[in-house]
């Protein structure tokens, strides 16, 4: 297997730096709102109280619940291996890592719903039923925006099938997007990484999906299903968080920022500072915007999908 | 040899109604129908030599038909120990309308038994056209009586239906007769013999028209007999009220010997050239036949009528298999074996649950299983059987048949033919599976099954009840994985004689 | 010969005319054992040159069974059944007239259709056959009363049986006694089955005979 | 050969011993299991030796019945099926003997026990049968020892229903199988395979009917919709191993029976392979959503099967497009994957209804919405049937995982050739949903089922299975967990079955194979550090738990005091979402009494989802034919005049006909 060292470095950077997102982007949110807001490093704040914290467990709950946190953080935090940081390859990178990255999420998914499940209450239930709604299209557009953004510089047809041209991985794909990729099907990138965008707000419980603010809401989805979690397990649930933010964030960055330099260190930070910036946007939409409807959601997600066809039918006629 | 065949159930037939003490007459049958069985194997192990000048002759298709009708009537007359046993002749009520009844004599019955057995052992081995006839009507006029065995009122009714339907068919039969003698006649004294050999050698000449108006003659007229539909109309009565010994030789000989007497027609058109002719109207007949059962299976209410309407589907097939030809021949002749037996055990099991529960309907009866547990797996089996799923023997003969029939390029008759078996099994199964699952009810108030003490007991059955239709269902089952080599010899050549394979 | 032939012929057809539209069971019962006798004569004459032997025989016997023995029996059921003698039909008679008229159409054209390889004195047998054979038909259909349905399957088997003896001259004997054996029993039977109906249900109409049906 | 023979040979004696021993319960339900274990044993011996040797052993003998002979062959493809087939019974008979021990007394287990070995015994003919009378045996004999397996409680008006429904779907998908091999043998004396194989077919046409006669009658069996009307009858009502059997192993019969009916037809055509990707896509996710809409956790599971078959299909299609458009790459990683998910699936789903039987024996309760809080009440039981709800979620790094992954990567690189792209799409659109759907509906069945707290009182006094039911779930829920991690190993092991699939040699195979080789040894490699990040985790979290006072609570109620068990979230409410999103697709009749005014007094919602294709296509058409036969019923009305005259009539017809 191949495992460039250099790379390695992304997973500390990612560990280091993902809870500043929530930072950045309470920040901008206060910035529009006027306030003065709270400090950037709040985020990790919390997680060392809460580390500090002992635990309270409701009766009903039994190991399910305690897995639950933790086999979340242990799955993000294998994702991570897979995500490129722009053109510089991810530790691993195999071709179909993108399908294991996305089915990483959906273990992540999984544990934190039937976590909320073993609590037995009615609004955890409600959150769990919602997220698992929305995964189901989120899931299939998110795979297929990274599909067309697979198909981008690919030989096409005829000699396709010599073995290398086999489709390609995460790094692979991510190292084509260069500028003269933009330049040629800027267009399929353009829906692409749009498709993305939407699944990023879903899969992070954003405005205009959900609210991550109002707590003990019957509109919530994500924050509603670990009402119970207290103590480390919280932390890690919201270091968790933290850190799939950071991976959406780094795929969407990669998309948006075609700076190929082979230069690792101008490579890394252009895209850490795209991320940044990209926290920065998700801010300001979630300022700007106010929440659909539960009915608007479905909705929103299909066009994703719809989103990604699209940029698919145009990669393929090109 | 071959009169012996025929005399020795006559004479013990008149011989019956001499006898006084019952427990002599069962033996006499059991004795006679075991003789006859052996001499019958005989025949199988070497032809006997043709008698009354070639008027009688053994030849495939009747050496096939002799055997079935006589390990049947074996089996049966086993069954039918047990049953006259069972039976109380006094006085007795009527399960369904509720008024007083009475049997027949025994020896009465005992006799007509033998002297039924004697006529369908002259159907099978006579040559002559003329002889066939009169074989035929005999079996006819033997059977009435067997048929009103019970004197109520429903088995007088199917006994009239019975002698009417059948009488002017095998009238009409004759009337063919006759138009095949003319057929026959060359020139002012040259008359070819009505022998099937006769015939056969001097096909060439027959009057084509006359041979063709003959052949439909006498395919209504047996196919009357034969219970093809429309004619079949007599032969769900008859089966229904008839003891279920009765219903058991009716349909698995009886039908048999009407199948004969219109293959040996159709021998003599195949030899004419005119085979297609025959061909054509027998298909149409079979899968008409074939929808009408699976019309009246459907939805059947008594369950010894939906067997007689099984075999109304199975002549049907018996028919088709002939009008297909090529491969189908062969399935055929298979297919009247494998019937024969099959429908045999049936409504011997049919008879049974009928002695427990004094009760036709099959919407009354539940339980059968947990009920009669050695009648109940035959009942089912045997219903398996009889829809042809393997490893039954039916199963072979249906897919031979399919077979020939695809390999002829008969789609629309192929598909037809599935069609119809689907419909049919489905209604079975549904009468079938209410019947034998479910908790028992509609029993009678005096206990389920009260054999005689006499004798002994198989899985709280009477053997005598039980063993029979057992023997009958491992026939078929061995029919289902091996078919003996000197049975493969004699179906090919019977098969051969009528231009099929 | 040719003359008598043809008297003998329309004779017959006339007594089937008269069976469909007569009313009264004796009254039937006489004219099928008249169509018996008629009958025994028929291969008399029919036949060529001087009668053989058989021949004459069979027409004895004929004559004997269908012309007697026959009537009798049917009258005596008739007899013992306290039966109305009227036969109410299905079929009104005038209505069974015309049809028999028309079959006479049919039967004549179906012995247009089917030419003799040996040419008999009349054209007339193959049709009056048929037509016999038709109106016995007619006659089981369109009659209630059990009885008629056995006259006529009687006159059917005349019908044939006139067939028969004109034409398949050279049937063995055995086989024309077995088949003159066989109708007897038949008709025998018939006659016994009727006694039991008339026991069972005391009336001999075929009516009550339909519990039996899907 | 020896061996196999000799294993369905132990299978029938054991089975008829049991039968025997009918009356005494304990020697039945001890002799039926054993010898069901022994057999199983016996003949995965010579399995195991094929698949790895990859020479195939055959075993010819003549047979008296028209077209017939006694001709058995263990090729890769046979002996690869041989692996669900003898494995999962073996497994579940294991079970099976705690399972019925509860019956004993009140039935004859004598019976079952016999019919059960004889399915066994069955399938495996089935598999190794070479010839189409004894294949077409073997086929019925299975389809009828499962269907009185099915009716095992016979008393049960709705289980004789589901027996019914099976047995006439089975017998009509077996009329389509008879066409099917005669036109294979077309004019063929004999009816073996080989012939046909031999047996060139006459123009592309017939191939093409043949292949969709392979589809209806194997289809009917391996519950592709929409001839799948039987599945969801059927599993439920049979007794849980029954079911497990049936649904992990007897409907892959019909997978094997397509599969290997390509291997005679030659070079495909791409048509066929669109038709299975169709099939598999309308399959996976109408099955999985039907399976969201239900109650009843064994009638869920079974409509899971449906879109596992459906996965299974879309790999199929793969393959064969690959094969169709000479694109060897797809064609062999299409089938690997298909094929290796029939394995996959048979493991899993096995566990999974054993589990579900399992909580059937204790609660006697299969409605969901009755259960819950079963996890602390039956750890075991909860804890495998998580594993096996993750895994036919197909999420890592279980064996689920594995196969749908090759599929995806099949997918994926066919996309871009013309005639493939659009199936690649659809595959992976399809694929995306149905593991979206599947998640919805396992952590729904798992979460309502055995987390929260118990609905109702049936459900306290519920304690652990024994351990002869343990022994049997957790061999399944290893060899999941093993798999998964030894996708590449298992990988390679498909080489030679794949190869007498497509036909193509030793080489390429191998090479084409290899190509998934470095992603699935990547994600072995992730799986593990998974695992061992989670032990990390586990160890992090007890240290900083360790000394501090864990508190016991209440589960936070937001301010409403005291929560109670009714007020949990139901299965019908957590569905509801997405039932209501496809509900076009559904159907769903609900009858509700809504609360109403200010202190409402009661209120109820009661939803029921038929299938679609029993209520708007096969109802519709019994009833058709139906009607027309019983208005016949007029020719039969008891007037002897009448029955007279039709035999007049169709003599004077047939007549004129001739004479004209």
């Amino acid at each position: 297997m191949t495992m460039n060292m250099t790379s390695l470095l992304h997973i500390p950077t990612a560990f280091i730096l993902a809870p500043l997102l929530l930072g950045i982007i309470n920040r901008t949110k206060a910035f529009f709102a006027g306030r003065k807001g709270q400090p950037l490093l709040q985020a990790y704040y919390d997680i060392a109280k809460l580390l500090q914290k002992s635990a309270v467990y409701s009766r009903t709950t039994s190991w399910v619940f305690r897995a639950g946190p933790v086999a979340s953080l242990a799955a993000v935090t294998t994702a991570l291996l897979v995500v490129p940081v722009g053109g510089s390859a991810a530790p691993f990178h195999f071709s179909g890592d993108l399908i294991f990255l996305a089915y990483l999420l959906g273990v992540v998914r999984f544990f934190t719903v039937i976590a909320a499940l073993d609590t037995g209450s009615p609004f955890e239930g409600m959150g769990a039923s919602r997220e698992v709604q929305f995964s189901v299209l989120a899931e299939p557009a998110l795979l297929l925006s990274l599909a067309a953004m697979s198909l981008i510089g690919k030989i096409p047809a005829a000699d396709s099938m010599l073995f290398q041209g086999f489709f390609a991985s995460l790094s692979e794909i991510y190292a084509r997007l260069t500028l003269a990729a933009w330049s040629h099907s800027g267009t399929v990138l353009l829906l692409a990484a749009s498709a993305i965008m939407i699944v990023l707000l879903t899969e992070n419980s954003r405005i205009p999906v959900d609210d991550p603010n109002t707590h003990l809401e019957l509109t919530m989805i994500h924050e509603v299903m670990v009402l119970d979690h207290s103590g480390p397990d919280f932390a890690m649930i919201l270091y968790a968080a933290a850190l799939k933010l950071w991976i959406f964030c780094a795929l969407l960055a990669g998309v948006l920022m075609p700076v190929r330099s082979g230069n690792f260190l101008l490579d890394t930070t252009t895209i850490i500072a795209g991320i940044f910036m990209i926290a920065i946007g998700i801010g300001v939409i979630e300022s700007i915007m106010a929440r659909l409807r539960l009915l608007r959601i479905p909705q929103l997600l299909s066009g994703a999908g719809v989103f990604a066809l699209l940029a698919i039918v145009l990669v393929l006629k090109k | 040899m071959i009169l012996t065949l025929i005399l020795l159930p006559v004479v013990a037939a008149i011989a019956m109604l001499g006898i006084r003490p019952a427990a002599v007459r069962r033996c006499l049958l059991i004795v006679v129908a075991a003789a006859h069985a052996i001499l019958t194997a005989c025949a199988w192990v070497n032809l006997p030599a043709p008698a009354l000048d070639g008027w009688l002759l053994l030849d495939a298709p009747g050496l096939l038909f002799l055997g079935i009708t006589s390990a049947l009537f074996l089996v049966v007359s086993l069954y039918a120990l047990g049953y006259l046993s069972r039976e109380d002749w006094g006085k007795r009520q009527d399960f369904e309308e509720g008024f007083l009844f009475t049997n027949s004599r025994e020896s009465v019955f005992l006799c007509c038994l033998l002297l039924f057995l004697g006529m369908m052992t002259l159907v099978t081995v006579s040559q002559h056209f003329g002889l066939i006839w009169v074989a035929v009507e005999a079996t006819t006029l033997t059977s009435a009586p067997l048929i009103y065995f019970h004197r109520h009122r429903r088995s007088l009714e199917a006994t009239w239906k019975y002698i009417m339907i059948c009488s002017v068919g095998i009238a009409l039969a004759l009337l063919g007769n006759f138009f095949l003698a003319v057929a026959s006649t060359l020139s002012e004294n040259n008359h070819v013999p009505m022998l099937v050999s006769n015939l056969i050698q001097s096909a060439p000449q027959l009057h084509i028209l006359w041979l063709k108006a003959a052949f439909l003659f006498l395919l209504v007229g047996y196919g009357t007999k034969l219970g093809l539909a429309p004619m079949h109309t007599w032969l769900p009565d008859a089966h229904s009220e008839s003891p279920s010994v009765i219903s058991a030789l009716l349909s698995g000989a009886l039908l048999n010997c009407a199948f004969l007497a219109i293959l040996r027609v159709q021998q003599v058109c195949v030899a004419a050239g005119q085979g297609a002719f025959g061909q054509d109207l027998m298909v149409g007949f079979g899968l008409f036949s074939m929808l009408i059962a699976a019309a009246f299976i459907l939805r059947q209410a008594d369950f010894k009528r939906m067997l007689a309407y099984s075999s109304v589907e199975h002549v049907g097939i018996l028919s088709l298999g002939v009008g297909i030809g090529a491969g189908a021949g062969y399935g055929a002749m298979l297919h009247a074996v494998n019937h024969s037996f099959t429908k045999g055990m049936l409504f011997l099991v049919a008879g049974n649950i009928l002695a427990a529960y004094h009760n036709k309907s099959t919407r009354d009866i539940k339980g059968v299983l947990t009920v009669l547990p050695i009648s109940g797996i035959l009942w089912v089996a045997g219903f398996l059987a009889i829809i042809g799923s393997p490893p039954f023997g039916i199963f072979l003969s249906e897919l031979t048949i399919l077979k020939a029939a695809l390999d002829q390029g008969q789609f629309v008759v192929a598909i037809c033919y599935l069609l119809l078996l689907s419909i049919i099994f489905i209604g079975m199964a549904t009468i079938v599976f209410q019947m034998s699952q479910g908790r028992p009810a509609g029993l009678p108030a005096e206990a389920a099954t009260n054999p005689d003490s006499s004798s002994f007991l198989i899985g709280g059955e009477s053997a005598l009840a039980v063993i029979p239709p057992m023997i009958l269902c491992a026939v078929i089952l061995i029919l289902g994985v091996y078919i003996p080599l000197p049975l493969q010899h004699v179906l090919k050549q019977a098969a051969v004689t009528i231009g099929a394979y | 010969m040719e003359l008598w032939i043809d008297i003998l012929i329309v004779l017959l057809i006339l007594t089937n005319l008269k069976l469909m539209g007569s009313s009264r069971l004796s009254a039937c019962i006489r004219v099928v054992a008249l169509q018996g006798i008629l009958l025994g004569i028929l291969p008399l004459i029919a036949g060529h040159g001087q009668i053989p032997f058989r021949v004459m025989l069979l027409s004895a016997i004929t004559i004997a069974v269908k012309g007697m023995v026959f009537p009798w029996l049917l009258l005596r059921a008739l007899r013992t059944s306290n039966a109305r003698r009227e036969m109410e039909p299905f079929i009104g008679y005038s209505t069974s007239m015309l049809l028999s008229v028309g079959l006479i159409g049919l039967a004549i054209w179906m012995g247009g259709r089917l030419p003799l390889p040996v040419p008999l004195k009349s054209p007339l047998v193959v049709p009056l056959a048929l037509f016999t054979i038709m109106t016995g038909l007619l006659a089981i259909i369109s009659r209630r009363k059990a009885i008629t349905q056995v006259l006529g399957y009687l006159v059917m088997e005349n019908g044939i049986y006139a067939f028969g003896l004109t034409l398949a001259q050279k049937e063995p004997m055995l086989i024309e006694l077995g088949t003159l054996l066989d109708v007897f029993m038949a008709v025998f039977v018939m006659g016994i089955t009727i006694f039991h109906i008339n026991r069972e249900f005391d009336h001999i109409d075929t009516d009550l005979l339909t519990t039996l049906r899907d | 050969m020896f061996l196999i023979l000799t294993a369905m040979i132990v299978l029938c004696a054991s089975g008829v011993v049991s039968l025997w021993y009918g009356k005494t319960p304990g020697h039945a339900n001890a002799i039926g299991p054993a010898g069901t274990v022994l057999g199983c044993l016996i003949g995965l011996i010579p399995a195991v030796e094929v698949l790895w040797t990859g020479q195939a052993e055959a075993f010819r003998m003549a047979w008296q019945v028209p077209f017939g002979s006694f001709h058995i062959q263990l090729d890769a493809l046979s002996a690869f099926f041989l692996l669900p087939v003898l494995g999962l019974p073996a497994i579940a008979a294991i079970y099976g003997k705690a399972y019925l021990a509860a019956y004993s007394g009140k039935k004859n287990l004598g019976v079952s026990w016999f019919f059960y070995t004889i399915l066994t015994a069955s399938m495996m003919l089935v598999v190794v049968a070479r010839n189409a009378v004894l294949f077409l045996m073997a086929w019925e004999i299975m389809s009828v020892s499962s269907f009185f397996l099915v009716c095992f409680e016979d008393e049960k008006e709705s289980v004789r229903k589901a027996g019914w429904t099976y047995l006439v779907a089975t017998h009509i998908g077996t009329a389509f199988l008879l066409v099917m091999f005669v036109l294979l043998a077309h004019h063929g004396p004999s009816m073996d395979f080989d012939h046909f194989s031999a047996a060139g077919m006459n123009g592309v046409s017939i191939s093409g009917l043949i292949f969709l006669l392979a589809i209806i009658g194997f289809g009917t069996k391996a519950g592709f919709m929409p001839f799948h009307v039987w599945l969801p009858e059927a599993h439920p009502a049979a007794p849980s191993h029954v079911s497990a059997v049936m649904s992990g192993v007897m409907i892959k019969t019909g997978i094997y029976g397509i599969v290997r009916i390509l291997t005679f037809l030659g070079h495909p055509d791409p048509w066929w392979g669109w038709v299975l990707t169709g099939i598999g896509v309308v399959s996976g996710i109408l099955g999985v959503l039907f399976a969201l809409a239900q109650h009843d956790l064994k009638r869920l599971l079974a409509y899971h099967s449906v879109e596992n078959i459906g996965i299974i299909a879309l790999g199929l299609g793969m393959g064969v497009l690959g094969m169709a458009l000479n694109q060897p790459l797809l064609a062999v990683l299409g089938f690997a994957g298909g094929l290796l998910h029939v394995l996959n699936h048979a493991i899993f789903k096995g566990l999974l209804f054993l589990g579900a039987g399992a909580v059937l024996h204790e609660t006697g309760e299969r409605d969901i919405e009755k259960l819950g809080g079963l996890m602390r009440r039956m750890p075991w039981t909860g804890a495998l049937f998580l594993l096996g709800a993750v895994a036919i979620c197909g999420l890592p790094p279980l064996n689920g995982f594995v196969s749908e992954f090759i599929i995806y990567v099949a997918a994926f690189s066919g996309m871009g050739l013309s005639g493939i792209s659009l199936s690649s799409i659809a595959i992976i659109t399809a694929l995306a949903m149905i593991g979206g759907l599947a998640a919805a509906c396992f952590t729904k069945a798992f979460g309502v089922v055995f987390l929260g707290e118990p609905r109702t009182s049936a459900v306290m006094q519920a304690h652990e299975v024994s351990p002869a039911m343990r022994f049997s779930m957790v061999i399944l829920g290893i060899s999941c967990i093993l798999i998964g991690f030894s996708g590449p190993a298992v990988i390679s092991v498909m080489k030679s079955v794949v190869e007498t699939v497509t036909g193509y040699q030793g080489y390429d195979i191998a090479a084409h194979l290899a190509v998934s080789l470095p992603p699935l040894k990547h994600i072995s490699a992730a799986a593990g550090i998974l695992l061992a990040i989670l032990g990390v985790l586990i160890w992090l979290r007890q240290r900083l738990l360790s000394h501090r006072n864990v508190a016991q609570g209440g589960t936070w109620d937001c301010g409403y005091t005291r929560p109670n068990a009714r007020m949990q979230y139901t299965a019908s409410s957590f569905a509801q979402p997405l039932t209501g999103m496809f509900g076009f697709f559904l159907q769903t009749r609900q009858e509700a009494a809504l609360p109403e005014g200010f202190f409402p007094s009661q209120s109820r919602l009661h939803t029921n989802t038929e299938d679609i294709f029993t209520r708007n296509l096969y109802r519709p058409i019994f009833r058709c034919i139906e009607r027309f036969l019983l208005w016949l019923h007029w020719m039969q009305q008891g007037q002897v005049q009448i029955y007279i005259l039709y035999v007049a009539v169709t003599l004077l017809l047939l007549l004129i006909w001739n004479l004209r």
